[in-house]
């Protein structure tokens, strides 16, 4: 059996964690929620650091059950908690090596000098007071720490939220990569929808301790009936497949179900897939093909859901092509100016892209 | 240095009992240490209680009754007597047994307040990273409460070189083999040879502030992250 | 009126007697005794201890503080001591001071000698039988006699050398008898007591110094097998 | 003297610390840096928590200079630090009111259940053990507690770093009010550039412990030769004043210099002035009036400068009228292809404007 | 219960002494472990070193050398006749003071160490929160370190009440003033009164268990948020 099954019940004084659901056994799973709703615990479940009643099933290992608990640290797994946590007493270097030297040998699948270089800590790797690091260097020696056990299962409890945008654009594609290299499923948790949406394969949504949806990302997320449509950042997530590169504009034209994107140059070959996010709100629509517009990206699409966003705003949700979604985020002003309504063809202008490199799955 | 060599006798043996009650107690006291700062349950009050207990009995009181047990009568007697380890008062190890119930509370407060001020975290992480209790233990725990351990050990070593009521009931007083440098200054003082007390007592306070002081400094406060 | 007394401790028996019997003629006057090591009473006057009558096991202590000017009274002395050896396992009415060198006998309690009057008069008399070598190696010390006393009741020394005072005492006679160590062989035990300075107005204090001196206390004495002063040794 | 001006010198083993700047004596002031940069260091500093070398003036007191150093409980700030870092001892709501009952009653001017209000606080202020709060709600707690003492000059360390975005956004304004309320200066270090943009009046840009850029928020973030430019989430503040509103579509307009646009119904007066932030992704160019579009926000503007972004991107700086700015990411196949150029009159398509309600200053 | 007024009277003066002493260590010991948990500069070795002096000294020397400071003609001695307090040995207070500078490093090391473990951090919050020094010691220090002020509790009381060798230099075993239990337990063994002596060691021991059962209990473990 594949993939990951869980089933976790805890009570707490004020709080119910009853948790059910599935997720891919590769990939990554996001969960998501907002603070309270028991992410923290759910991943505390799944570690083995709560003996919380229920089972836990990973790609066919049972590490939970009425008869079974497998103490964590036989679990194959690596922990990136919320708080960096790091071992006073140990230097940078020996918090980085302590669970690599713990992993056997032939299960080593990443260096030390690797993750050093991924996490751009070379020029902290010496010091000896991890108290002395700021709050955001000690939590990439703690990501790193947590990579360096080649563990087949990751956990990570807001891995950035200490992280600047740029140490994150750094970090994230070495995430993303990771798991493909490691072929290992990871438990993303975030705030942060962008994150998620770039990372994810998988979506499990939690409120008040409860799962209230969990499915492949670009499914949820093309959904306007969960809370997620009506966040600042909603969009959908589209696999495409690399079509064309024009070096000169460094450029790289990509094709999907139903139309074609340009985005930034990459570095990969033509025909390979790749993924994209398309936020809501960077998607404007119009009636009549536009012309010398600066945005490059219109995509001709029908109207299959109207949904009211707020007192303002309206989600439309297009079909592309027969199967793929989009999401667009305009003012209600618009929808009755265009004259909007389900089944109406149009023209779905894409300001921006944000790509994820590499081929998923 | 005006020590004669029964008094150059005695420092050695009290160092020597000193070390070998420390040691004993940082294995027998440790693990007691670290059940009593996990233990949730109904257990660890009286328990901890009972580690407690030695430091309520007087000296004497509790030498009195070690004499009793460890008799030819006593159990403890029988039974090292059923060993063939033989007698244990009047003889070193008799009062190394001594010392060690006397001075347990000693080793185990600190090591426990020391370990529970470590909290839950670290320990949690060490087991994510693979770390099994035992190597938690040894790899997170004790370097953490390090400062734990030299105050316990500090206090249980001076605590036995400052031992004086005990020995003098179940060690005879034998130059060499139970008579330290406590009951030594005592002898010098009942037998009015002030000036001998003086100089053993002003060596043995030198020589225990230096030992101190370089301990002291050595002493790494508990830290935090 | 009250007074403390220190007393050496083996004087624990007979003294508690005598204070009993003293009590009985004067009722309403209290007599507190302190039973302790002469030497750490020694010292105690020395840093002003309020003591108002010293029994010393030695008289060179009260010889001492008189000579500090600490006394009220000059030293007097009250009794001779006796030493005997003891066991508590065996039956030391039939030993001598030649049955120490028996195998069986792995441990002698004696007091320590270097301050305890007790200690003193035995070592003396075992070197005076030539045995002191012999048996050296067997002895553990006591810090008083009563302590020595100890090692022997709880069975860890198989004899000891204390006092007479002390072995006559039912609880330990009744366990395996003694043997009176022949008072040729040491020097004698002489004791003397003092009334303190601070008691130099205490007509309670001159009262109970007077009554040691009485017929009925000297009784006492004799019966703790106490040589008193100015009779003959009575074996 | 009015304003805040600080200069500090603090070495530390591989760091050093030497800034100086000064910051207004009213509003918001973002303390913006990558990880490491000095952010948390400079703070403490502020607060006093560091012995640095230095001066400290604060609207006219001297916190700091050589002959003085005001310890920290006796400056009149609130700090809420990188980890919430609660007093385990103490409920919740003695946490919350710890600094509270050590400020005078004259100058108390938040009140407990205010915070707790706004802070979404009230289902957790019962609570013993605030090692049992998950990371969000230590992290309000901490920010309530801090608000309570009234200050007079806040210091946050990423205050919001652990909110999902839904508690982010209702924290926001009350962020926003709360130094207008408490008519107090705030030090403010964020990763975010949205949350710095929707929040700050002022911006100070560090980099390895040195400033390397401080002034208004709207004059930095236009600035192309700054970090920021760079950022995925660049973009100008754009100041306006409310116009019109139309109910029926929710929808509010605001008047700018050299254009208006249509933002979601304000609930403020005609003629109030309002603050809105525009990514310069969101900002599309075309060089004819666009019709037909759901973009209802279409500004004509002049190209000021053009500068490249990346391999495949070009940062157009706009003005609208004579002196508002806006900025612009377009690929530079675009710019190519509309043949775009210093000097051209372009039609800027605003595809959404973030507004930061309420009147600044 | 087979205890005779003397015995009542031992225990009733025991408890006394020890609360007394515990009490006058909480005072005086606090600052002392705040301060060496605080200080970072080269006198921390030092003081530390002197505090934990008085473990190394055997009771009875330590007795002897404070018999000799206190009485009258030593420096102590001398101070308090100036003071009109008249000579401390062989009274209740001069138990005292020998029992607090006996116990001294029973009551700052458990401290000590308590304080080191909070961290900066707490105590920093605290100030931005406008608490002054003072309000924070107590406000966040003390309660933090309340575990650690438990046992440095027991071990001080416990330590006192089991004290034997201070006691009979300098208390001259005086009924009611002086004659503590470990000395009234002693003087029953000497004098052979072994049932008595079980009898208020028994009491002792059992009231002691009863009383560390129920702080043990009661003993908070450290907390961390
Ligand atoms: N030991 C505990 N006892 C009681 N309640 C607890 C305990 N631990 C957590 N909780 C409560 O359970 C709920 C879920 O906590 P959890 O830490 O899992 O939230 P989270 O989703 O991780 O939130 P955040 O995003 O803020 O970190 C919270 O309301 C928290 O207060
Ligand atoms: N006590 C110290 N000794 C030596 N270096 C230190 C000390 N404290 C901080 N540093 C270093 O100073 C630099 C600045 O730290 P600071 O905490 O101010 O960064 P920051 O800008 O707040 O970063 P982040 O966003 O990650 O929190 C870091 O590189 C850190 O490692
Ligand atoms: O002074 Mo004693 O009687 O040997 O103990
Ligand atoms: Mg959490
Ligand atoms: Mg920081």
């Amino acid at each position: 059996m594949n993939g990951i099954r869980a089933r976790f019940v805890l009570h707490r004084d004020d709080f119910k964690l009853e948790s059910e659901f599935t997720a891919p056994a590769l990939g990554i799973t996001a969960l998501f929620g907002p603070s309270g709703s028991g992410k923290t615990t759910l991943l505390r479940c799944i570690a083995g650091l709560e003996r919380a009643q229920g089972s836990l099933n990973v790609n066919g290992e049972t590490w939970q059950d009425e008869q079974t608990f497998v103490p964590v640290h036989k679990r194959p797994l690596g922990y990136v908690f919320q708080e960096a946590s790091l071992f006073p007493h140990l230097s940078v270097r020996a918090n980085l090596e302590y669970g690599y030297r713990r992993t056997p040998a032939s299960e080593q699948r990443v260096k030390p000098e690797q993750v050093i270089d991924w996490l751009g800590l070379a020029h902290l790797v010496e010091r000896r007071d991890p108290a002395q690091l700021s709050g955001g260097e000690r939590q990439r020696v703690a990501i790193g720490r947590a990579l360096l056990t080649s563990p087949r299962l990751l956990l990570m409890d807001e891995p950035l939220s200490a992280l600047d945008s740029a140490s994150k654009q750094e970090i994230l594609p070495y995430l993303e990569h990771l798991h493909r290299e490691l072929e290992i499923p990871v438990f993303y948790v975030s705030h942060a929808l962008d994150e998620v949406a770039r990372l994810a394969d998988h979506l499990v949504l939690l409120q008040q301790g409860r799962v209230i949806a969990s499915g492949a990302l670009h499914e949820t997320l093309a959904r306007l009936d969960l809370p997620t449509a009506h966040f600042d950042d909603a969009g959908v997530v589209i696999e495409a497949e690399v079509a064309a590169h024009e070096e000169r504009y460094h450029l790289t034209r990509v094709d999907m179900v139903g139309g074609q994107l340009w985005v930034g140059l990459l570095d990969q070959p033509i025909g390979s897939s790749v993924r994209a996010r398309v936020l809501a709100r960077d998607v404007s629509l119009a009636t009549q093909m536009p012309q010398g517009s600066s945005i490059s990206n219109i995509l001709q699409s029908t109207i299959l859901e109207l949904s009211d966003e707020g007192a303002d705003k309206v989600n439309v949700l297009l079909a592309v092509g027969d199967s793929q979604r989009l999401l667009s985020r305009i003012t209600r002003r618009s929808r009755d100016l265009l004259g909007l309504e389900v089944g109406r063809v149009v023209y779905a202008q894409v300001k921006s892209v944000a790509l994820m490199q590499g081929e998923k799955r | 240095m005006g020590l004669s060599g029964g008094d150059l006798q005695a420092i050695w043996l009290t160092v020597r009992l000193a070390s070998v009650v420390t040691l004993i107690l940082l294995l027998v006291g440790t693990p007691i240490a670290w059940w009593l700062a996990r233990a949730r349950g109904r257990w660890k009050g009286p328990v901890s209680a009972i580690v407690a207990l030695p430091l309520v009995l007087p000296p004497s009181v509790l030498g009195f009754y070690l004499l009793l047990a460890m008799g030819p009568n006593g159990p403890v007697g029988h039974l090292t007597q059923a060993l063939g380890i033989g007698m244990l008062p009047f003889t070193f190890w008799g009062l190394v047994v001594a010392s060690v119930f006397y001075s347990l509370p000693f080793m185990v407060q600190p090591l426990q307040t020391a370990f529970e001020s470590i909290g839950d975290r670290p320990l949690e992480v060490a087991a994510t990273l693979h770390a099994s209790p035992l190597n938690i233990f040894f790899s997170v725990a004790v370097p953490l409460a390090l400062p734990g351990f030299l105050t316990a050990g500090i206090l249980t070593f001076a605590h036995t070189v400052g031992e004086f009521g005990v020995v003098l009931m179940i060690g005879g007083n034998l130059p060499g083999i139970t008579r330290v440098a406590s009951v030594q200054i005592y002898d010098h003082v009942e037998a009015l040879e002030y000036g001998q007390a003086h100089h053993l007592a002003a060596v043995m306070l030198i020589f225990s502030f230096l030992v101190l002081l370089v301990l002291y400094a050595w002493r790494p406060t508990p830290r935090k992250v | 009126e009250k007074i403390t007394v220190a007393a050496a401790a083996d004087l624990k028996f007979a003294m508690d007697e005598i204070v009993t019997t003293f009590k009985s003629s004067n009722a309403g006057d209290e007599v507190e005794v302190i039973y302790g090591s002469s030497g750490k009473f020694n010292t105690q006057m020395q840093q002003g201890a309020p003591f108002d009558l010293f029994f010393s096991a030695d008289i060179a202590f009260p010889r001492e503080l008189a000579k500090n000017g600490l006394a009220a009274s000059e030293v007097k002395p009250y009794a001779v001591g006796r030493i005997v050896l003891w066991s508590a396992s065996m039956d030391a009415s039939k030993m001598t001071l030649g049955s120490l060198t028996d195998s069986k006998i792995t441990h002698i309690a004696i007091a320590n000698p270097q301050h305890a009057p007790y200690g003193k008069r035995a070592e003396e008399a075992l070197r005076s039988s030539s045995l002191w070598e012999k048996i050296e190696s067997k002895l553990v010390y006591g810090e008083n006699i009563a302590n020595t006393a100890q090692f022997v009741q709880t069975g860890n020394a198989q004899v000891g050398i204390i006092a007479l005072s002390l072995a006559v005492n039912p609880e330990l006679s009744s366990k395996g008898g003694y043997y009176l160590i022949p008072d040729m062989l040491h020097a004698p035990l002489e004791q003397g007591f003092i009334i303190c300075k601070r008691a130099e107005n205490s007509a309670l204090a001159k009262r109970f110094a007077n009554y040691i001196g009485s017929k009925p206390a000297r009784a006492v004495m004799t019966k703790y097998g106490f040589v008193l002063p100015g009779e003959a040794v009575r074996k």
